[in-house]
């Protein structure tokens, strides 16, 4: 075909766009459809949380950590407990810790419910979306019945979590974790076969290894590029030696890999929260931490295993009640990172579908 | 390799980095700007380290000094590593490792932005979290005020 | 012409009272234009409530549950409200093309009823080229959206109705070669003709009655239908996700409402000429007086299926979506007409 | 243009105007209120329990609610989330660009006034009725959806209790 | 006597005026307050950059060229199907061979590389 000249132009995609989740701008120059150069510009949400915390003592600093990654509040409150009890040399009592691996695995199922809704309604299939949130509800309605929220939880603190879970925790979280893993199921029979979901996502935004690597990528995209690397089990925190658990890994990091990699995880969380009922101990939740918590000198970055791959917190003390500097990490800013590079001359579909598997949340970006 | 191998092979191979204490639970090692783009690179192409990942680069206000972290891991040896640089407070500024780990970008900016620290050879240098017209200066910095801003009294 | 016939009917009326000449041509039709644009609000609004109530349903909810019973004039609330909504002009747009295509839009899905043959003797007017006529006056939604999206001087209303210009253009010849089949059964054009050449057994359907080629065409009329109805695995300019509205981004009030209308007008239409061409039309056991309750029975069962694809299937990407037309389609559409025209021609036909 | 604001003008003239004016204003504003189509629009914690609203325990649609995604069609933004200093000129456009009658919801204490933990933050706006009029505000942090549908339909009630062409003043 | 494609004028007609009518209701009780913020091109909540009134892309242009040929070839193809019984065999060769003419059509675009998208 001979060579007609046409125009560029440039689009703006957010800050109030359905498919950017959130208030990120995406700024597109396209030819036609066609994707020329992704600009993103973030900040929309930068609600200053490491200059406020700064201002707070450490148990307030939990419940503001919540809102750096509210889709996964459990992990942040995790993180950042975790961070305090190793500059503080604070040991956890066994049923603490297995309470926090509950809730963990919980919330990160939960998490990725709503990567499942949102990245298959972005590739045009209402309907899971609202299948994959009313699984969801049910881990909602666990963690409302042990820390009476919803989203927000302040519920691992430093030291252990805040309360015991109730009688009937138990039995309505094996039936939760049984149905879900039968629902996982059902998605993959609604969704694996159908030509235009495989059309949709197989071979869109293909994310080499070393790519991912050198972009700091982590999590599920990190494994979906065939790089079998979970903080879980290769920067070992808690008590995750003791269950017996997959680490699902894919070849392609396409689109399709990084969806089939967080159904996969989905699934071997059940697994792991089923082990943690199994072997919940009787005892304390909480070690005595004093009200007035002040560790010693120091610094310490921490980092786990979340549902959007390594969040980190990198905390100092100067030793007084109040962290000297806090500093969170979440994966969504390496992955934001990488859309630039990975969405270059697909089309504004593809772009839609890329972003929905990196499963960003601005927040995390932003801070 | 355990903590404390990889802590004597370390010092033993790489006379640059020094030790520090302040670091709890991970390895800490401190170097001097200048070396630090060098040193970084010797870190990532070591066949026995590998540290192919950056995790985080933070900035922090001692307020006599400041300094940047640079989080790093191996992904193939798990390994982990805090590098740390210590800047002067009157003009900090520092390299960018960039050209080591194309994820620092995104990190140095935003140092650049919330502290003033300067990073040369650095491709994309422009406002990033704060709004468009910002004019009040590096608020991550310890003397930063507003008059929105309330700091409570350190106790 | 059939005395029972409701043109007739109402000429006779309209003559019995003075009427004559040009004057009663011109009146009976203004009246049945009336009468048809009654029916098809009442169907919109009935048609949106359904989609509702179908969308809900599959998604383990109830949809509009508190406006009446199930939320039965949630559909005329919508309305209502749409007429008291502000009408916003964008200082850029082209100010005819803006103003013109939600009103092409609605009269290229509105004029396509004169031929549609509701039941027996229920039909406007019975031109000979009947559903060649459907075909090219349907073709007018395509040129709207294009107005609307460039109208509008917006980059998502561009790509929008260029997208939608695409694929209407695309899906339009597999369309009309599956329709060429029926019309090579029943040789004629007339939308009245070839539901009477469909009377009889359920075998002289043209879905059953030339077989397995029937079925073919029923199968590649309905994937074209839905590409030009923009629904559902279809519905790239106005996918949400993509371009926030697509084509009717900065249309609000009464003018949105028309593009609203007219997208629910047309799916009853694609589903209307299936049942017409494909399903045997009005036929089915009773009198003739009953014979709309078939049309209408069969018409949303047609439509009952293309709302479970909008709500089961992920969308297609805009170049799949163009592959899928001219190297699937397309070639499949020909060779099932040329099998059409050797098995007529050797008279392998069922029925009749 | 805008006549329906005289109709209670002449209405007052004729005898028995006044039951007219009365009924088209009560089925104007119950098609208003029975129909609240409501922007795609959520910044952090509280769009995921928009999103939750909009799902099928607790689903908007009941109430007749549907969510459109461009500012043009709907009637109703849910301010759902933290705006910062740096999307406030957004949310402003936003509103604007919205076709009147326009109802605001503002969800969550960071709306209301900059959030439970916000208040000393450098680039939190400090509630969103310096940007945009709100109607209804809803607190928690962040609201169950219980909350917020509870909120839509007190908007429902408040907007049926409109005098004809009220909608204009704003 | 004016013959029954009247109709069609007079419905495409009604059609206007209903919708003219709707329009002009509506006008009569909607409210209407413009100014400038409002009435900019709705982009994502940002000011439009540039016009888009441009040089489109022709990819879209080439799938209407290509929809031409084959949409004249189907207006071919109507008296030809409802005459069809009359022809006989010799009719039904003749369109095979019209088709496979198109077809060969359609497979040198195919080969130019026409129908790609990108």
């Amino acid at each position: 075909m001979a060579e007609l000249r046409t125009e560029e132009f440039q689009v703006n995609m957010g800050p109030h766009h359905p498919s950017t989740h959130g208030v990120c701008r995406l700024l597109l120059t396209l030819d036609g459809e066609k994707i020329i150069k992704v600009e993103p510009y973030i900040g929309y949400l930068h609600r200053a949380i490491e200059k406020i915390c700064e201002n707070r003592t450490y148990p307030m600093c939990i419940p503001i950590l919540d809102r750096f990654e509210y889709v996964t509040a459990m992990s942040c409150n995790y993180v950042f407990s975790l961070a305090a009890e190793r500059l503080a040399e604070i040991e956890v009592p066994e049923r603490a810790e297995y309470l926090r691996v509950i809730m963990l695995e919980l919330n990160r199922i939960a998490s990725h419910m709503i990567f499942f809704g949102t990245t298959v309604m972005d590739i045009g299939a209402l309907t899971p979306f609202l299948y994959a949130l009313r699984e969801r509800e049910m881990i909602m309605d666990l963690f409302e019945m042990t820390c009476g929220q919803r989203l927000t939880y302040n519920y691992i603190r430093i030291g252990g979590v805040s309360r015991d879970i109730p009688k009937e925790f138990i039995p309505k979280c094996r039936e939760t974790i049984k149905t879900i893993d039968e629902k996982i199921e059902e998605y993959k029979r609604l969704l694996n076969g159908n030509p235009i979901w495989k059309a949709r996502t197989i071979g869109i935004g293909k994310l080499s290894p070393e790519l991912a690597i050198a972009y700091g990528a982590s999590g599920p995209i990190l494994r979906a590029s065939g790089v079998e690397y979970d903080l879980r089990r290769d920067d070992p925190y808690s008590i995750y030696d003791r269950f017996d658990y997959k680490i699902p890994t894919y070849q392609n990091g396409d689109v399709y890999d990084r969806y089939m990699v967080r159904l996969d995880e989905m699934q071997e969380s059940c697994k792991i929260v089923a082990q943690a009922l199994d072997g919940l101990p009787e005892g304390d939740i909480r070690a005595k931490v004093k009200p007035n918590f002040k560790p010693p000198e120091g610094e310490v970055y921490t980092r786990i295993e979340n549902s959007r791959g390594e969040m980190g917190v990198h905390l100092i003390s100067d030793g007084t009640n109040k962290p000297f500097r806090l500093k969170a990490r979440g994966g969504s800013f390496a992955h934001l990172q990488l859309l630039p590079e990975i969405s270059k001359g697909c089309l504004i579909a593809d772009l839609v579908a890329i972003f929905a598997s990196f499963d960003v949340i601005l927040p995390e970006v932003d801070r | 390799m355990t903590k404390e191998e990889l802590k004597s092979y370390l010092e033993s191979n790489y006379p640059e980095l020094t030790y520090s204490e302040s670091g709890k639970y991970d390895l800490l090692f401190i170097v001097e700007a200048q070396k630090l783009v060098k040193t970084c690179e010797k870190l990532r192409d070591d066949v026995k380290l590998q540290f192919n990942y950056l995790g985080n680069i933070s900035g922090v206000d001692t307020t006599e000094n400041y300094l940047t972290v640079y989080q790093i891991a191996s992904i193939s040896n798990k390994l982990r590593l805090d590098i740390k640089v210590i800047l002067p407070h009157d003009n900090p500024s520092i390299n960018s490792v960039q050209s080591v780990w194309p994820a620092a970008n995104w990190y140095e900016r935003e140092i650049w932005e919330l502290y003033g620290i300067e990073i040369h050879n650095h491709d994309n240098l422009t406002r990033f979290l704060l709004p468009d017209d910002w004019d009040q200066g590096h608020p991550m910095r310890k003397d930063w005020d507003a008059p929105d801003f309330i700091r409570f009294p350190q106790k | 012409m059939i005395a029972t016939s409701v043109t007739f009917w109402l000429k006779d009326l309209l003559g019995s009272i003075g009427l004559s000449g040009d004057l009663l041509t011109i009146a009976t039709y203004g009246i049945l234009a009336v009468a048809v644009f009654s029916l098809l609000s009442v169907l919109a609004l009935f048609l949106v409530w359904w989609e509702r109530k179908v969308a809900g349903h599959i998604q383990q909810r109830f949809g509009p549950m508190r406006n009446g019973w199930h939320g039965w004039y949630q559909t005329l609330m919508d309305g209502l409200k749409l007429l008291q909504k502000e009408d916003i002009l964008v200082f850029t747009r082209d100010r005819m093309v803006f103003f013109w295509a939600p009103i092409m839009c609605f009269v290229a899905a509105f004029a396509a009823y004169i031929v549609m043959p509701f039941g027996e003797g229920l039909i406007v007017a019975d031109l000979n080229i009947g559903i060649l006529y459907i075909v090219a006056i349907t073709t007018f939604t395509i040129i709207s959206l294009l107005m609307a999206g460039w109208g509008s001087n917006n980059k998502y209303a561009l790509l929008g109705g260029m997208r939608s210009a695409a694929q209407v253009v695309s899906y339009e010849v597999p369309m009309v070669v599956s329709i060429l089949i029926v019309v090579l059964s029943a040789e004629s054009l007339s939308m009245v003709k070839i539901v009477e050449a469909q009377g009889g057994w359920i075998w002289n359907w043209n879905i059953f009655k030339i077989p397995v080629v029937g079925l073919v065409a029923f199968i590649t009329y309905i994937i074209a239908a839905v590409a030009e109805a923009n629904r559902t695995p279809f519905d790239l300019p106005e996918a949400e996700q993509e371009l926030v509205a697509g084509f009717n981004i900065e249309y609000s009030g009464m003018k949105f409402a028309m593009f609203f209308l007219a997208e629910f007008i047309n799916l009853f239409t694609v589903s209307a000429i299936a049942v017409t061409l494909f399903l045997g039309g009005w036929q089915g056991p009773g009198p003739a007086s009953i014979s709309f309750i078939w049309f209408f029975l069969k018409t949303f069962a047609v439509i009952f299926l293309l709302m479970l694809f909008r709500w089961t299937y992920p969308r297609l990407r805009v170049d799949q979506l163009m592959e899928f037309a001219w190297k699937f389609l397309i070639p499949l559409t020909f060779v099932n007409l040329i099998i059409a025209a050797v098995m007529k021609h050797f008279g392998w036909y069922l029925g009749n | 243009m805008g006549l329906i604001k005289k109709l209670p003008v002449f209405a007052e003239k004729v005898p028995g105007g006044g039951i007219v004016t009365t009924s088209i204003e009560q089925v104007l504003n119950f098609a208003q209120a029975k129909s609240l189509w409501y922007l795609l629009f959520g910044t952090a914690c509280c769009a995921i329990e928009l999103m939750c609203t909009g799902a099928s325990r607790y689903d908007f649609d009941r109430l007749g609610m549907i969510f459109r995604a461009s500012p043009r069609q709907s009637d109703l933004i849910i301010v759902a989330g933290t705006i910062t200093k740096k999307m406030a000129p957004r949310l402003r456009t936003l509103y604007d660009q919205m076709a009147e009658p326009r109802y605001v919801i503002a969800m969550g204490g960071c709306t209301i006034k900059g959030g439970p933990f916000y208040y000393d933050s450098y680039s939190v706006e400090k509630g969103i009725e310096h940007i945009i009029p709100v109607d209804i505000y809803i607190p928690g942090c962040p609201p169950r959806p219980e909350s917020l549908l509870e909120g839509c339909l007190n908007l429902s009630k408040q907007i049926q209790k409109r005098k004809l062409g009220d909608w204009q003043e704003k | 006597m004016v013959s029954e494609y009247i109709s069609v004028l007079i419905f495409i007609l009604a059609g206007i005026g209903i919708v003219l009518f709707t329009f002009f209701l509506a006008r009569l009780i909607r409210p209407s307050n413009p100014y400038k913020e409002k009435n900019v091109n709705y982009e994502c909540a940002e000011t439009p950059i540039g016009d888009s009134w441009i040089k489109f892309n022709n990819r879209f242009y080439i799938f209407a060229l290509i929809f031409v040929i084959f949409d004249v070839e189907a207006v071919f193809l109507f008296p030809w199907a409802v005459a069809f019984g009359k022809l006989g065999l010799y009719a039904l060769v003749e369109m095979i061979l019209f088709i496979l003419i198109l077809f060969f059509g359609i497979f040198y675009a195919w080969q130019k590389g026409a129908l790609k998208w990108v």
